[in-house]
């Protein structure tokens, strides 16, 4: 297994490795983690193989604090069970942990996002005639709602990043106070249920954050990627000001992890 | 010394009547009673109206085989093996099917409060979403929140404000009780005890929220058995009512400790029910060109059972090949 | 083992043998009954020896329809799991089977009964500066305003029996209505919730029912007693004109159960 | 990898500040924290405020030595072995504890809604009693139920009518968060993750409800053994903050294989603690003669010990003598 902790060259990685670091070092060593299929899983378990091995993961099918052998295909899957430190269901994930308050960092994925953070994973167009379906919710809107941290990890595309989503799926900065739907301050809405909110969005090209009045910037771009390419790929005006330099690529230790550890199967990695 | 109602699996699809609220056992693409559901469309069900904590492979058949009016749940899909549910949005997106979507957390709570037999249930997750848009309201807007449907509420949601800790507003979610609860379980004892192994997911308040609990099962096992340890079962005897013994009912869907989820035959579904005609043909294939579930399984062979049967040791295959190494 | 079904004759038992029997005889074979420590574990016990095979018995702390090989003392006891279909915890017995609607018979006792068959178990004397303090409520109130029918096991002295009871621990067929506390019948407070009440009040005297308007009267006098003895140790005007005749002794049979298989170690049989 | 924060018997009682509002785990006479109880009886605590689903030998032992000025809960006891709170009913005729009464179910309701974060939940348990008799609200009339208390809802429950499906009023029980737990669970792994044996009660919502959370055990045992069988466990290591371990720590209360109830021990302290007098008289022969846990152990002495050890078979002593036979 390579130990080095230097950082891999462009053309030494996948775009999919780097979303896994860079998703992995938003995880605190400590943090109890709420996450989805897919990418999440990569980078919470490179998180634990490196920086964070206090961290644990609640799926939400209901197991908490597993240490799958192979990587789980859903978060259903009996893999996320092994050695898990308490297997409930879904009443346990979501209210004895999620509404209880345990969970630090949420990762989600999303079809559209705004400029405040909300994430449609519902339907484009009218949701009353919409011309496609996606999944809906799932967790994602609790888990964002009542982490005090959510890391959404995204494709970059300017249809991705827009203005107006066509369906507020999960709740950003800024979200809609019912019964009217005006726009307020997520803490209005949320008031002494409030925790946190989104913190990072993740993609193939860069690293997005959300400022004090919780609308996103641009934080790190990927190597091999400008400031400009991801304006190309945002669609609404993007805040470039803050930009805080490259994002770091993996390090040929996390590359091995990733492919020897994490994923020997090639679930996800190539 | 109770004894259980076993009854045949054409039998038990037939209790369901056309429009029945349902809802079923599961996770996603794990312990789903598809056999059930495959009868279902043999039978022609027409108007039902789904409860889902969340969907899986199981409503995709029933909805593109046309069984289905309203869909309410917060998801569907088969995870990583087909993201979305493609003939859900065919048929949202066609206005074939009414649909109500919810937050995940919102359903959990909605079938918690129909379990414990109380109306609302509150939560603060998924606040300030166009899940709790009015004009979103899709049963609303279908004339079903009337009080004449006795599944529908008359309410989707109500906004209340805590008067014991000044903790602000917070939402009410309306029971769910489904006529019928269609439950896959790996185990049921002689006396009716049901076990589920691994994860339980919703399947208690599933069956306790439910009028009539059918149970599909891969073996009934000696109730003694499973009192040994009694803290591993999920239902009494008097929860349920009818039980319908059939292995490998949950395929293509996992069942923890008897058999993995059928990887290939998930993304095929997915990738090949996206039209109608993809459907139907689909369908003739693997519903209507066999006539019992031991065709059925004759039909998967033996190379694939065996590759998918769990290892004793893990609760799932260790022969599947997953990914692309 | 005496297999007889015949009477015992008047001392050949004991009270507390009739009372146990006669507890039986309420449980109905396939009932599902929610009953406290003590007598009540008697009664169901030797229902299920006898003619009710089928009843199952919950204990509030969470175990449904165990096989106690040893009679237990406490419904927390380790003795009330064994071979039981499931053991949860206080939310299961309380949420997931008696709010759910799973109970058929409660099985409880008391300090004080009024001819509605309202229960007191809290305190003797005004609550705010009481005499004696009880145990309160435990499942009392939650098993007899749930269970379709509810049996009362109780002794039988004036000043248990009384016009009106100090507290309103478990609601009989008229009950306050708050917030004013104005007497209403169950029905009134209970709406659709309603699922029926009181049927049974078993002493060492006699056995009472409950009339239409949820009134009690003498049902069965025990061998060995008058209606007037009764009477006599009631504090309220009881209605004695449905008087159907003698409580049923235990058999030998019965006897032989409750001596040699329910209770064998003398806890409750002296 | 986490590990736990071990500490002391005295260090985890000298957590407990005056006047805190704690809940304990167990059920009436089963894994209560009585080692703990004891040593704050040593280090003389005051005015604490129990929330207690129902009460048993360890509140009646912290009330009859004067730690307690606030009780709530729906019953105190110790069953068959001590029907009524003998020094509650004192104190509490005396004036000397404010009392707060409540149903099962509604302390249930309760301590679950604590436990999962919201300010309350609803019920129709127990309605049309003297419970809810405003009169009778004993924090009320204490002034405690001004929102100054943080652990003292404004109201004792507030009656709703349904607006989802016209079920007509219930009840909204607020929810308690007490700043402590004491906890007693016979195993604790070295990563935190907590196991009961036999029944849970309600032990997971009183560890997820209160802020501080102290779990005495009889072992502490690796994790990996415990998660072995994960659906047998009560709470996650990051659930607990402080653990302690001792041996019998629950005794004379009984934990589901490792020892049963000791009932003469519990008839003797009922029967013997009515007055102020008898009750002084006994903490100073148990509780205040001895300065360790491991001293009142010798004073049990090895046959009573024995007596009361639990088959490994059953979980309770098959030697321990019951009844008159």
């Amino acid at each position: 297994m390579n130990a080095s902790n230097e950082y891999a060259k462009v053309g030494e990685f996948k775009p999919i490795d780097l979303l896994a670091a860079a998703g992995a070092r938003e995880v605190n060593d400590g943090d109890v983690v709420f996450a989805g299929t897919g990418l999440p899983m990569l980078a919470i378990t490179l998180a634990q193989y490196t920086h964070a091995p206090n961290s644990r993961c609640i799926y939400e099918a209901g197991s908490i604090d597993g240490r799958p052998i192979d990587l789980p295909t859903s978060v259903g899957d009996a893999r996320c069970c092994y050695q898990c430190a308490k297997a409930g269901g879904l009443y346990e994930a979501f209210y004895g942990q999620l509404h209880s308050g345990y969970v630090d960092l949420g990762f989600l994925g999303g079809a559209e996002i705004d400029k405040y953070g909300n994430l449609n994973t519902t339907v484009i167009g009218d949701y009353n005639s919409p011309k496609v379906r996606f999944t809906g919710s799932g967790g994602n809107a609790d888990i964002n709602s009542y982490a005090t941290r959510t890391v959404f990890i995204m494709n970059q595309e300017k249809r991705r990043f827009r203005e107006k989503i066509d369906y507020v799926t999960s709740p950003g900065w800024r979200v809609k106070k019912w019964p009217t739907g005006e726009w307020v301050p997520r803490r209005e809405v949320y008031g002494k249920f409030f925790r946190g909110g989104p913190t990072a969005v993740i993609t193939d090209m860069a690293v997005f954050r959300f400022d004090e009045e919780g609308l996103m910037y641009l934080d790190t771009v990927h190597p091999g990627f400008t400031v400009e390419d991801v304006k190309a790929n945002v669609g609404f005006d993007l805040n470039v000001s803050r930009v805080s330099g490259e994002t770091k690529p993996p390090t040929y230790h996390e590359l091995d992890l990733l492919y020897k550890k994490v994923d020997p199967e090639g679930i996800f990695l190539p | 010394m109770s004894t259980i109602n076993e009854i045949s699996l054409k039998e038990a699809a037939g209790l369901i009547q056309d429009g029945d609220c349902i809802a079923f056992s599961g996770f996603t693409i794990w312990r789903r009673p598809v056999a059930l559901c495959y009868e279902m469309v043999r039978q022609g069900k027409k108007n039902l109206h789904l409860f889902e904590v969340q969907g899986g492979f199981h409503s995709e058949v029933l909805i593109g085989a046309g069984c289905v009016k309203m869909w309410e749940g917060s998801w569907i899909g088969q995870e990583l093996l087909g993201k979305t549910g493609v003939n859900l949005s065919r048929k949202q997106c066609g206005g074939e099917v009414i649909v109500d979507d919810y937050s995940h957390g919102h359903a959990v709570a909605r079938i918690q409060a129909g379990a414990i037999g109380v109306p609302f249930f509150p939560t603060a997750l998924a606040m300030g979403t166009d899940i709790l848009n009015p004009e979103y309201d899709g049963f609303a807007r279908a004339g079903q929140r009337d009080g004449s449907n006795p599944y529908v509420a008359r309410k989707k949601y109500e906004i209340v404000k805590d008067s014991f800790y000044d903790m602000g507003e917070l939402l009410l979610m309306p029971a769910i009780n489904p006529k019928v609860a269609l439950v896959y379980a790996p185990m049921v004892g002689t006396e009716g005890t049901v076990r589920v192994l691994a994860q339980s997911y919703n399947d208690s308040d599933v069956i306790k929220a439910a009028e009539t609990v059918i149970v599909i099962c891969e073996e009934i096992v000696p109730d003694e058995y499973l009192r040994r340890e009694p803290t591993q079962n999920l239902a009494t005897g008097y929860e349920i009512d009818y039980v319908v013994k059939c292995p490998w009912a949950a395929h293509p869907t996992g069942s923890q400790y008897y058999y993995d989820t059928d990887a290939d035959f998930l993304r095929y579904f997915n990738a090949n029910t996206r039209t109608q005609e993809q459907f139907d043909k689909w369908a003739d294939e693997w519903i209507f060109s066999v006539d019992s579930h031991e065709e059925y399984l004759e039909k998967l062979g033996v190379k694939r059972i065996e590759m998918l049967r769990a290892s004793q040791a893990l609760g799932y295959s260790t022969r599947v090949k997953r990914g692309m190494r």
